[in-house]
């Protein structure tokens, strides 16, 4: 598109990357995040630490957090340094990736088929629907009685979270595939499963992988949730359970890494699903469909 | 005189098709039950435990309970105390959220400022922050609130933002070739485009409030002080080891979400007349 | 305020993107709109006509040279030179009666009985009477570029541009709004700007033709079409209507090769030509 | 019999892709409400003819195509293709298959496949080559149309025009008996649609393949055609046939020739005409 009145050539790699960022430091944007993120720790700071003002100083202060988190010898017991904290943070992980596993695993070929076949959908989407307005949290007694142990629960619950989300998602990612790309597999001599693999599945991935991102949120969410009622191990008993003993810096420090280790996990998924979806991605590069 | 016989006979398959799909949900809905409700009798009749199911309550004890609970005043108690949380948490966000969204999307040196710390908040999930939450608000009430309004703050937010900045710039150019001041293209462009943004993310919100005030009532009411609320009456049932009761519980809010997303859903009807097509 | 020139484009060029892919869209373009005709431009898909509408209207300002409206530089948007745009730009959420009072409503300029007796008349004039309270999506796409047309006319604007107004329409009515729009602007003369990729329609609506080179866009050349008025789609077919398809044609076959010289044989012309479209 | 032939050697000759349409309605029943789209059509196209259907949009042209591409189904009357039946009394609804491709209005060109991937998809899905020798003849075809240099791109990252070029080619790998174009030109400018036709004439030259081509633009139909069928507004009729009868090969500056102008004078009318009743109908629908 733009091979005409090009002057020089278009940088690449590192050049790249300077010339973007020489250009972003002439936009206000980065020094306003920098003054946006000040201002809120500051102000964190003074009215909990400095100032000290009610209620603030009820919970810890970011000076006494970061220097808990950074400690070789943390007064509360867990820091950067300690064992449990990589422990409470790799339990949750597995969890988070055995229910995410399983939701998907379940979620898309049930989605798939509901989308592609109007009958299957006709006998299993009304016990979806009737069963996915309950929150996930009303069957934390059901799945404590259900299944033994505290791990089973809780990862049941992460599933159902996610299971719900990515089989929805897929379902509606089937339906919403042009109608003339079936018609076209099928005047190119396609037979069922051709086009389940040609048609189906790479046309329902854009909003599979919409409904993973969402999922792998939720699976979060109800994660933390079932983990704070009843766990052992895990960032959400972690923070439950410095709340009970009245450890608030490790509490907070929990809660932040919870946020951290979300935030990368679907990063993750994201990348996934670029990489899955080449087509799309060089389309928008583009600036095509 | 064939065309209209032909009619009659077309007009007749359509409602036996649209009947069909209704008649295969309501037949697997009952074969639901009737599996759920044999899993849980087969131990009695057979003496052979079914896994899992075999330890729920049968969908005609949950009857029974039900059909008893509804006229005891703690239950409706429940359903008042939890939509009070919901709608007093959904409101504040909606109140704040709003003009934040708002605001961000018009005014790049507010959104350069307020983005970055907003975004490194949101992925923590909003139930972590029950117990600092705890700690930090005066009453458990409080703090359920808070924790229910962090819920539904974030969505909002990022939907009204994306709403109000994915707004078609012609409608921006069109209203400024006509004259319009900035004060007239957010009141006339920028708001009414937002709308259907704007009511999205309150029904994805509303669910996320339930969600987390059920947590909430379960983590914090469950244990000590006030108290109250669906949550705490799944909770108390459970504790009780009253399972029917966890059941019925559980269906009536589901009910109670689904009631606020269908009046959400209707407000957004009603105030977006130029959505309804024909 | 009565020269017979009311917009003047002299020398303008405008540019887009980063330095190193920095791609000029617009180069030295002089041209001039005269009063109280239509002046279509014309010019393959992906030449830079958009942008023209943009500088025209003042949504974007040039590089280099001047516009002048009546005499007065363009400095930004203004109800003196109003757009009617590719893809409607109704706004959904208003009916058909409130899209067209938009404008004077804004600016307060019209008494308020004034205003809706002027946009009742109006709104007859487009033929859409019955349709007056419906909102946009409510209409088919021919109804909603008239109802834009409405839109801008109520305004009384100095220079109406109209930026592809019936592109995306089908063929068949595409003809029905050209024929409308024939019948509106011989009942009133206004000054129109009517930017299209159709050569036909270009011809049997415009007094001029002014026809664009490739990107970046210049004028190549422009033809006076002097068909008699009142018109019709008849003449479309006529020996004369013909002859300036044909010399019309002709520049924008040259541009398009002459971009492409070098290249040889046709596929490859093609595909040049494709890719750039 | 020398029809199933001369498609299995595949040399593209005249001999097959003639359809006979014989008294085909559709009813169409959405909510109840029969809408007669097609009532009582009859059209023979012979092999190797570039037969172009013309009517204004809604009419029931497309619901002829899909009834010929196995679709939708038909109410009454027969299809024939080649002398077997296509679909007719007690089979409603004709199998799809690749002896009948369609390229499509909006274009329907697989977006996560890349070009050649898209067009090596038929011969692989039936089983005539391996994916090694359908690649190598998808790659030889689209370099044939101009396309080698874009064969490992997506198709959104080529230009409308190249893509619907590049389905043009995804159908001709199978040698098809019949090439079934739905307004593929529908959103391109004059002179993108000018080159394409060129193009697609020129495809047309060398392969000689049957053309059923939906459009509602009259001098496309002209420039492209050997028959121009206009058809009434819903339900759709044949109202008038106009043969053409300009030499091949075609290009563009025909369009400003006497002989088309005279072709699309003779013509207009009957098409203008239904336009109108068309848009009328559209306009009393909508209030």
């Amino acid at each position: 598109m733009s091979n005409q009145s090009v002057s020089g050539r278009p940088p690449s790699g590192l050049h790249y990357f300077l010339h973007k960022s020489r250009k972003a430091l002439k936009t206000p944007m980065p020094y306003l995040a920098f003054i946006g993120i000040g201002i809120w720790l500051l102000s964190y700071f003074l009215l909990n630490e400095y100032w000290r003002v009610s209620p603030f100083y009820k919970v810890p202060g970011p000076v006494e957090v970061v220097t808990e988190w950074l400690n070789k010898d943390p007064i509360w017991g867990t820091s950067l340094f300690t064992q449990d904290y990589y422990i409470n943070i790799w339990v949750s992980c597995r969890r988070i990736f055995i229910a995410f596993a399983i939701a998907t695993g379940l979620g898309v070929p049930l989605g798939l088929f509901m989308g592609w076949s109007k009958k299957f959908k006709d006998y299993t989407f009304p016990i979806l629907e009737t069963l996915r307005p309950i929150p996930i949290l009303a069957w934390v007694p059901l799945a404590i009685v259900m299944f033994a142990g505290f791990e089973t629960p809780i990862i049941y619950l992460a599933t159902l979270a996610s299971f719900f989300v990515t089989a929805l998602n897929t379902m509606l990612g089937v339906e919403s595939i042009d109608e003339s790309y079936f018609r076209a597999a099928g005047c190119l001599g396609s037979k069922k499963h051709h086009v389940f693999l040609n048609v189906v599945v790479p046309g329902a991935l854009p909003f599979i992988f919409t409904g993973l991102q969402i999922s792998i949120g939720v699976a979060w969410f109800s994660l933390v949730a079932a983990e704070m009622i009843s766990g052992d191990f895990g960032l959400g008993y972690m923070i439950m359970d410095s709340f009970m003993v009245n450890k608030y810096t490790t509490m907070v420090m929990a809660m932040l890494t919870l946020g951290f280790v979300g935030w990368i996990t679907s990063a993750m998924v994201r990348a996934a699903g670029n990489r899955m979806m080449q087509w799309r991605e060089r389309a928008l590069g583009q600036g095509g469909v | 005189m064939a065309q209209s016989s032909k009619n009659k006979k077309d007009g007749k398959l359509k409602s036996l098709f649209t009947d069909l799909t209704l008649r295969r949900g309501v037949f697997s809905i009952v074969i639901f039950l009737v599996l759920w409700e044999v899993g849980f009798r087969f131990h009695d009749w057979f003496g052979i435990m079914v896994p899992f199911i075999g330890k729920i309550d049968a969908p005609s004890l949950v009857a029974a309970r039900w059909s008893e609970v509804v006229f005891k005043p703690g239950y409706w108690e429940s359903w008042y105390l939890s939509f009070g949380r919901v709608f007093f948490g959904f409101m504040v966000a909606q109140l704040v959220g709003i003009p934040v969204g708002l605001l961000m999307a018009v005014n790049k040196y507010f959104r350069g400022m307020f983005f970055p710390p907003f975004e490194i908040l949101r992925p923590i999930p909003p139930l972590a922050w029950v117990p600092a939450s705890i700690i930090f608000w005066p009453t458990t009430e409080l703090s359920i609130m808070f924790v229910t309004f962090l819920g539904a703050f974030y969505t909002i937010v990022i939907n009204v933002l994306g709403g109000a900045r994915s707004i078609d710039v012609q409608y921006l150019r069109a209203a400024q070739s006509m004259g319009a001041t900035q004060w007239d293209l957010f009141r006339k462009i920028i708001l009414p485009g937002t709308l259907p943004s704007i009511f999205i993310g309150a029904a994805v919100g509303m669910g996320i409030t339930w969600e987390v005030v059920l947590a909430a009532e379960m983590i914090s009411g469950g244990g000590q002080q006030s108290g109250g609320g669906l949550g705490f009456f799944i909770w108390s049932s459970y504790m009780g080891g009253v399972m029917d009761q966890v059941i019925v519980g559980m269906i009536s809010i589901g009910l109670a979400g689904y009631i606020s997303s269908s009046l959400i859903r209707y407000v957004g009807y009603i105030s977006m007349p130029w959505k309804r097509m024909f | 305020m009565n020269q017979p020139d009311v917009m003047i484009l002299d020398n303008v060029s405008k540019a887009f993107g980063e330095d190193w892919e920095r791609e000029t869209v617009v180069e030295k373009l002089s041209l001039t709109v005269k009063r109280n005709q239509l002046t279509a431009i014309v010019g393959p898909s992906g030449c830079g006509k958009s942008t023209i509408v943009n500088l025209l209207a003042g949504f974007e300002l040039p590089d280099e040279g001047t516009i002048t409206l009546d005499g007065k530089p363009v400095t930004g948007p203004s109800k003196n030179s109003l757009v009617v745009f590719q893809e409607t730009a109704l706004m959904p959420w208003l009916t058909t009666y409130q899209n067209v009072v938009f404008g004077p409503e804004l600016r307060g300029d019209m008494p308020k009985n004034e205003l809706k007796a002027a946009a009742d008349k109006i709104i007859e004039t487009v033929g859409l009477r019955e349709f007056r309270d419906k909102y946009p999506l409510q209409l088919s796409g021919g109804m909603q570029r008239r109802a834009e047309l409405a839109r801008a006319l109520i305004n009384q604007p100095v220079v109406m541009i109209m930026d592809e107004p019936f592109r995306g329409l089908d063929a068949m009515t595409r003809q029905l709004m050209q024929e409308f729009y024939l019948r509106l602007c011989e009942q009133e003369s206004r000054t129109n700007v009517f930017v299209t990729s159709e050569l036909e329609e270009a011809i049997i609506l415009a007094d001029s033709i002014v026809v664009l080179s490739n990107k970046p866009a210049s004028v190549r050349e422009v033809l006076q079409i002097d068909l008699p008025r009142p018109r019709n789609l008849d003449m479309l077919s006529s020996p004369e209507a013909y002859e300036y398809k044909r010399q019309a044609m002709e520049i924008l076959h040259e541009e398009a090769m002459k971009s492409f010289s070098g290249t040889g044989t046709n596929s490859d012309f093609l595909e040049a030509y494709s890719r750039m479209g | 019999m020398s029809a199933t032939a001369a498609a299995v050697t595949g040399n593209g000759a005249s001999g097959k892709g003639a359809i006979s349409i014989r008294n085909v309605t559709k009813i169409y029943d959405p909510g109840g409400a029969d809408v007669l789209a097609l009532d009582d059509c009859s059209l023979e196209i012979a092999s190797g003819e570039v037969c172009m259907i013309v009517g204004p949009s809604g009419c029931g042209k497309t619901t002829l195509l899909n009834a010929i591409a196995g679709f939708h189904s038909i109410t009454e009357g027969q299809i024939d293709l080649d002398g077997e039946m296509l679909c007719g009394p007690g089979k409603e609804l004709a199998t799809q298959g690749a002896d009948r491709v369609v390229v499509f209005q909006n274009g329907a060109l697989f977006p996560w496949k890349t070009l050649a991937e898209n067009v090596a998809y038929g011969p692989i899905v039936q089983g005539i080559m391996n994916k090694a020798e359908a690649r190598d003849k998808a790659e030889a075809l689209l370099a044939e149309a101009g396309l080698g240099g874009v064969a490992d791109k997506y198709p959104g990252e080529v230009s409308s025009g190249m893509a619907r070029r590049a389905e043009i080619v995804r159908a001709l790998i199978n040698d098809p008996k019949v090439l079934l174009l739905d307004e593929p030109y529908r959103a391109m400018d004059a002179l993108t649609k000018s080159i394409m036709h060129e193009s697609l004439l020129e495809v047309y030259d060398r392969t000689k393949v049957t053309i059923f081509f939906i459009t509602h633009d009259l001098e496309e139909a002209i420039f492209l055609g050997d028959r121009v069928v206009v058809m009434t507004t819903r339900p759709a009729r044949t109202k008038k046939i106009v043969d053409v009868k300009i030499d091949r090969p075609r290009d563009y500056r025909l369009l400003s020739s006497e002989e088309f102008r005279i072709l699309v004078q003779e013509t207009k009318e009957a098409v203008h005409e239904e336009a109108v009743k068309a848009f009328e109908a559209g306009e009393r629908e909508l209030a």
